[in-house]
């Protein structure tokens, strides 16, 4: 018997090859997600996957657990519901840079407030893949997209740091090219509770790296390699990109937080007496 | 199915439409509900956080109404019965998961208490100008159902039938109130759990591993899943095949919208309610919903007074349009009057419907308040002429 | 001696599915012990996929598997495959 | 006629909308009438005149608003001023006597007055001048009987001031039969 | 006014539709745009990015629709013209800023190039099922103008026109372009500058603090003013009085919003546009717009062969309808034949008006590519039959 | 002849009294505001006001200005196109808690991001008021709310500290009890260029001071009065509020960093050579 | 002498625009000189608005202004009256 | 029949849409004719067959769509595979010599082939194999103008490619009129 492909029983084979554009990174953080969770000490019938849209967004339409594409910039407001209805339920999105922080930026900020018990995978190419390769809030000053022809003139976000303010108890960053730190990172964002982010930088060739004249998928990955440095720990205020520059990569935050839930329970308990059943879920 | 007594807060109350309504999403079933405040419709949600914790459901306050549109969604496929409310400009920022809802087929309600509009407009004010926007504010093309209660007692009603026609047709329906009747208090009388009749979810008996999202097997409406139960199942908004899969041409959407829309055009007349009095012999009939309908009634009376012979149809739900039976009413040469807190909404499809075959007058009014009844009882006194 | 023995039991053993590979050479580039080359050959889709140049040279590491954004390539421990 | 049409009025926090919806209780689930309540809402009445309307009535009540009041309960002298020219020509009127002066009523009108904040000071609570006014208004009236008014109270109040509610809303009553 | 000729890329073009659009914004004398990347629109805002700097313009890439959809109510009320650029999702989520846009009168821009629907349905795919959505997306009363051009040329001329009907009627216009006419590469003729009528905006002439915003003195259309010229003008979505304060009561609503809904219905005759041909001695008039229409005349022609006397009716604005003409057609006996890309929408209007006194027969499509003409043409004939 | 109050020439006057509760800190608010643009050296004509919808929403109707009651959540937006169509407008955004970081946080954070030149004033009363004291982003653990009864579960914000991350150049955060400090920190924060980011925590006795037992507005002025702490240029990570604790008062930050239109015209003229005429706004 | 120099001439003097008044007290709590107290008349809403106990004392600082929600009292030095 | 349906296929990044560009503008600008292009987008299309549909008609194009192509220009094997099928029997064929294989062709078909990659990267850049297509297309179909193509290559090029871009058509141009 051939062996298999260890990553297939995670995924729909049924839809590969799929869409995603030669020396795109979304294949591979698909290959780290699976390698995660399948170590994980989650059983895999109780992960749920959300994506809003782009192309990053396509992930879940891929992967072979149940999985939720949602519309643009939603998909944590999705998960919310989705894990406070069946709060046994592990929720991880994955989606874009675009989706989570241009039109999502808010939901972002506010399920980190509320710590909610989900991941947020974020896969930062620095641009609307989907849509065929515009700006977003991680474009790095002077990147050139399609909406920004001359060069964007905006400062981009810093992830880590707005994550951290808004605050997720749990803040990392990698590239494709880590893959082993990835896997690990995501396994512990995965398995810890409360609102936890990784961000993902990845390269989007046919729409970043070609207009950029970074090279192609290969090339970017390289660049990924010799211009990143791992500072566990760092200060989330100067971790921030820019264009061309060093990449910071680690785990920034790693800390303890009461979760949405855990709150909600504690509180109810404290003024509604006895009687009341903590809530596990609405079945 | 009947009930679960735990929400079901038997007896009779002194409620307003608002709360009589959160009375109706207990008794419904509905654990889950994710809003965001907003005048009129604020006291549904604040019933409801005050009530859940006991019965064991989950309110969320959402960081807008966006965010509550589709955290129901995501509670629905994860097995609970969800509902938001909103009122005119929060229902304007739903419309995108109107139509997510719509395609997916995830059944859930939207309660959206009107108000005079269009923009902030009178927040505090009645008005029933969102009633095309109930049916057509979501891009592309879908059917939805729309109930309009009239009393507190009928919010508790129609919210029960709301979340019951959701279930049936996988269908988000739309639960339009108007600030007078959420705001407005009187005697609701709550039945038994077990007088109180709930459409179960039909969830699917497939195997992990062989469950097909949107295989109908020639029904109009399949089977549904949640998430944790092993099936790996794939939902998007996408243009999908039975799998769930996106599949990016003319003939899947086709198959796909096609059987959305028609699933509720071709039951149009299993789902229609509506109230008739004295239709038989009428030579006009007045047709109305929500508030209007009781000041409709009183016009009638002034005009029943006179000697002329007045019909009332109320359209308890206002979508799908009651085609079928207005159509036959002006074959028999009935006349038509139709009150409503807008410029004209709910009469255009009257006038299509009645093709011109007997008159049909609009009686408009642009909301604040509500008609003065004097006017309705001209206008039907204009139709008999 | 160590050098003949791994020639001759390699440690791992590389699996290429040409069918699914858009040619991007992550897999050999990342390859830690330089097995793969890419091939002459172009797969349907016009694309050259990886050959293992040097199939003695595997470890099974996958790490050609993990790095593949298309699947299309794992690698695995020789006991795996015995 | 058989329906009656109230208007019950003062300033935000005086706990007026509360006085309409224990009559309102009153009349629909312990006297079985059929009662409307309505209420001006709204950013424009923040700290100004606010009233709740109530339509009690033999039969179904169809328009909901109240356009000619009976009954006008004034608490305020903001509010009579507001709401007196509405009332029907032989309205009765009701009022908080010390913050209310009672000018301009019409010859067929009935007056009836009581220092509701002093009883309500009296039995230690400011606040439930809104009940004392009720139990006056059930004895002047007499729309609702006086054991559905005392139902309708205690379901009404936070749990916990039934007691001190209901001797505010007997103080009231007894108040109101005195001046009859 | 003529145009500014820096804005007017005077010749022969090879274009696609969203680029005339660009170009038509341009020559129209827009210079503030801001919008959100969703296909198939992106290439509007592409180009304007790339156009707009040299030209004294202004792009901006807002962080949603939303944002996009006020942003640009900010810059017109600083005295520019405005658009932004969107499709299906997008337009939904921009529904309450066109209600706020209708409320406060601020002329601007829509343009919506429309896919398949609902919700993400088929991005890449052309549709025309967001026609009801444009006319009553957001809550409340209002009226809206919506063009539907059918050529990049008409996507350049079409736009010229949108913005100066926003500034004649102070309303928000809807560009109503699909995916098909969006991404379509023709020949665009850009004439001079100075042969290019723009519709100047009309400002106050009255001194600062006399300025009433929504003074009307009888017109339907109050004059403007901009941010900065002393005039210390208050702009609400709430109900307002002619000072542009909230009042609220029925009477403010009913003066504040009739006029709104009527200044466009009152002058329906004159913002209709239409593009008639052998309409006279036609049995059918096929009523289309937008890319159908160009598969319609395959259709007619094929018909024509057959010696049907077939007339087309081209909707160059679908808003407001086109009441009048199609009801003096109908009385003519003439029948009715309308393809859309949506399973029936505009149709109803036309069901409406017609008033079944002659044939009207829909022509539906799912969308995501455009109808066999020779469906269309079986439908013509069988409407003579 | 009478003296004139000095505000009332900032105020249409034909609208008061406005519809603010007794003790509403609202009204101080505007004080402050108007004291500190009269002294302001932009001229009158220019400045625009834009608020959403709320209580707070209702300053611009107030004010003597181009005034712009918008939507809710959404001045931030509106303001940017005002600001970016006309450059010389010194826009000011006057909106509640919830309006900007609930329903509006996103336009918040990018247009900190951006570095789009306006002010944000905030009034912070923690809650909802215009629609019945709902719980708001910023309402602290504990704090009863008409849809949370039986306390809040959720952590809020920290204003400030987001504002930071997000990159905003100007944080300062004051009470209603410092009239003579607020009206410094408004007059610095309007001058200041970029965006600059003043909260005001303001009591709203009616909605949150009630239904928390904080007593009347004078209770809630008087504890502002005693727990709160003067700590210019404290860290932003550290001046979270909670129920009823100390409130760190100052100015935060204060930082250069160029604005958005610095920065494009900047690179519009290295991009597009002398014949770029740097844009002053589209008249 | 200083004493009796103020109570002559006070520096400053504050309006009351009784009706506005919404009886809040900020005025009053936060007089600097205590110049402030709340009168006994209702104005028409049913407040009692404040009135000056000690003019005397009132400096013109015009902090009452400042605080006053309801724009219903003001104080201006002297020297701007005259 | 005076319209002539062309379909422009290969791969993502090889200039497809371009060239379709390039021609239409030819013929709708400088031959005066009508053209429309329409053109395959979407997700689905990420780097896999890719192209761009023109017609050219002496009247007005109604139809947008291409159905049946009586030219295929396919610069790939997969894009000649799938779309082979579509075209009339009697079809235009014009390939990429050493990309494509035709195979299955229909007895009344023209075939004509280029090594277009070769070419352009005898001229330095592989990127411009389309602009060599062109030419080559140009020649071969005299369906535009030899001035025209010409010409639009030139306004369709990014400024300071022109002479390379015109040199590549020409050379196309040639081997396309040798070819006939
Ligand atoms: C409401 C809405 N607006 C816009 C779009 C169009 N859209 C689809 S994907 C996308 C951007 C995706 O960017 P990102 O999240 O970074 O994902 P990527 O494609 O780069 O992986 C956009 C703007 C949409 N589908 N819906
Ligand atoms: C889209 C939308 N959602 C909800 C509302 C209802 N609404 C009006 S004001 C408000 C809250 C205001 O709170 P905040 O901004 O803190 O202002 P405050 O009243 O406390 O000053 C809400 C939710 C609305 N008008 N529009
Ligand atoms: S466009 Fe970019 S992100 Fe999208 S699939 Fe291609 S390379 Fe990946
Ligand atoms: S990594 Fe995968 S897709 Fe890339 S060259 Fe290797 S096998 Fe092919
Ligand atoms: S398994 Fe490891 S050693 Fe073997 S080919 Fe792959 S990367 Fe190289
Ligand atoms: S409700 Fe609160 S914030 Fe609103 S006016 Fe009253 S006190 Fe002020
Ligand atoms: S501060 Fe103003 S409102 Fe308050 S008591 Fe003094 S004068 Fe009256
Ligand atoms: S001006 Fe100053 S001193 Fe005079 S009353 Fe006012 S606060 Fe007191
Ligand atoms: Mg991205
Ligand atoms: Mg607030």
């Amino acid at each position: 018997m051939e062996p298999k492909n260890p990553v297939v029983d995670y995924l729909r084979m049924d839809r590969i090859p799929h869409i995603w554009c030669p020396g795109c990174g979304l294949g591979t953080v698909v290959n780290c997600f699976v390698r995660a969770i399948k170590t994980c000490d989650i059983p895999r019938d109780l992960i749920s996957v959300v994506s809003g849209i782009g192309c990053t967004g396509r992930m879940a339409g891929y992967l072979k657990l149940d999985s939720f594409h949602t519309t643009h910039g939603r998909p944590i407001p999705f998960a919310t519901g989705l894990k406070l209805a069946n709060p046994k339920l592990k929720v991880i999105v994955c989606s874009g840079d675009g989706d989570l922080f241009s039109i999502g930026g808010n939901h972002f900020i506010h399920a980190a407030r509320r710590n909610t018990d989900m991941t947020i995978i974020c896969v930062n190419n620095f641009t609307y893949g989907m849509t065929g390769g515009q700006v977003t809030p991680t474009t790095p000053i002077e990147a050139i997209a399609s909406t920004t022809p001359y060069g964007n003139t905006e400062e981009p976000f810093n992830l880590s740091h707005l994550a951290e303010s808004a605050g997720a108890v749990y803040v990392a960053r990698w590239t494709t090219f880590h893959v082993r730190q990835l896997i690990k990172s995501i396994k512990e964002a995965v398995q810890k509770s409360g609102f936890s982010f990784v961000e993902i930088i990845s390269p989007c060739p046919t729409l970043y790296g070609r207009r950029n004249k970074l090279g192609d998928g290969l090339e970017m990955m390289r660049a990924f390699k010799e211009k990143s440095t791992v500072r566990n720990g760092a200060d989330t205020r100067e971790v921030g990109l820019d264009f061309k520059g060093g990449i910071v990569c680690g785990k920034f935050i790693d800390r303890e937080r009461p979760t949405y839930l855990e709150r909600y329970n504690e509180r109810m308990t404290a003024r509604l007496g006895a009687s009341y059943k903590p809530y596990e879920g609405v079945l | 199915m009947k009930a679960d007594p735990k929400g079901v807060m038997t007896g009779a109350h002194f409620l307003d439409g608002d709360h009589a309504c959160c009375e109706g999403a207990l008794a419904a079933g509905c654990r889950f509900v994710a809003g965001y405040p907003i005048t009129p419709s604020t006291e549904v949600v604040e019933r409801i956080a005050a009530r859940f914790p006991a019965v064991g459901g989950m309110f969320i306050q959402m960081e807008d109404e966006i965010a509550s549109s589709i955290a129901i969604q995501g509670a629905v496929w994860a097995g609970a019965k969800a509902m938001t409310v909103t009122s005119g400009p929060g229902f304007s920022l739903m419309m995108e998961h109107i139509g997510l809802a719509a395609m997916l087929e995830t059944p859930c309600v939207f309660v959206n208490v009107q108000r005079g509009g269009p923009s902030t407009g009178l927040p505090t004010l009645p008005g029933q100008a969102d009633m095309m926007q109930a049916r057509w504010g979501s891009h592309g093309d879908y059917e939805v159902i729309a109930f309009c209660p009239n009393s507190p007692q009928e919010c508790f009603d129609l919210t029960i039938e709301a979340f019951n026609m959701a279930e049936i047709y996988r269908v988000p329906v739309m639960l339009m109130l108007d600030e007078c009747v959420g705001h407005m208090t009187e005697k609701v009388v709550i039945p038994e759990a077990d007088a109180i009749e709930i459409a179960e979810r039909r969830f699917t008996g497939a195997k992990p591993g062989e469950y097909l999202p949107y295989e109908t097997n020639g029904n109009w409406v399949p089977p549904m899943v949640k998430a944790g139960d092993g099936h790996y199942f794939h939902m998007t908004g996408l243009t999908h095949d039975e799998r769930g899969y996106p599949v990016m041409n003319a003939e899947a959407q086709e198959k796909c919208v096609h059987r959305i829309v028609n699933k509720i055009r071709e039951n149009a007349d299993a789902i229609v309610r509506l109230r008739e009095a004295e239709i038989e012999d009428a030579d006009v009939v007045v047709v109305s919903y929500g508030i209007t309908s009781r000041v409709a009634l009183k016009a009638i009376s002034m005009a029943q007074a006179e000697g002329i012979k007045v019909g009332h149809m109320r359209l308890v739900t206002a979508w799908p349009f009651p085609e079928n039976r207005i159509r036959r009413l002006a074959d028999q040469g009935k006349a038509f009057v139709m009150p409503e807190l807008n410029y004209g909404q709910m009469y255009l499809e009257l006038e299509r419907v009645v093709q011109g075959r007997t008159r049909s007058l609009l009686v408009p009014h642009g909301g604040g308040t509500v008609h003065d009844p004097e006017v309705i009882y001209r206008k039907i006194k204009e139709a008999v002429q | 001696m160590a050098e003949s023995k791994k020639s001759k039991e390699p440690r791992g053993k590389v699996f290429i599915n040409s069918e699914l590979c858009k040619g991007c050479g992550f897999c050999i580039e990342f390859c830690p012990t330089n097995v793969l080359e890419f091939s002459n050959t172009f797969n349907s889709k016009g694309y050259h996929p990886p050959a293992a140049a040097r199939p003695e040279n595997c470890t099974g590491c996958d790490l050609c598997g993990i790095y593949c954004p298309d699947f299309a390539i794992f690698g695995i421990l020789m006991k795996a495959v015995a | 006629m058989s329906a009656t049409e109230i208007k019950f009025s003062g300033f935000g926090g005086q706990g007026v909308i509360l006085a309409g919806i224990i009559f309102g209780r009153a009349a629909s689930i312990y006297d079985n009438k059929f009662a409307t309540l309505t209420q001006s809402f709204g950013p424009e009445a923040r700290g100004s005149a606010c009233s709740a309307q109530l339509i009690v009535s033999e039969d179904q009540v169809l328009y909901p608003y109240v356009t000619r009041p009976q009954i006008l309960m004034a608490m305020s002298q903001e509010a009579f001023n507001k709401f007196l020219p509405e009332t029907t020509d032989d309205a009765t009127v009701i009022i908080e006597e010390e913050l209310v002066k009672a000018t301009g009523l019409k010859p067929g009108m009935k007056l009836y007055g009581i220092p509701a904040t002093r009883i309500a000071e009296e039995l230690g609570r400011k606040m439930i001048l809104n009940i004392v006014m009720v139990g006056f208004f059930t004895a002047v009236t007499g729309l609702v009987g006086y054991e559905s008014a005392r139902e309708a109270v205690k379901d009404s109040v936070p749990q916990g001031t039934e007691v001190m509610n209901l001797k505010a809303f007997d103080r009231g009553y007894q108040y109101g039969k005195e001046l009859k």
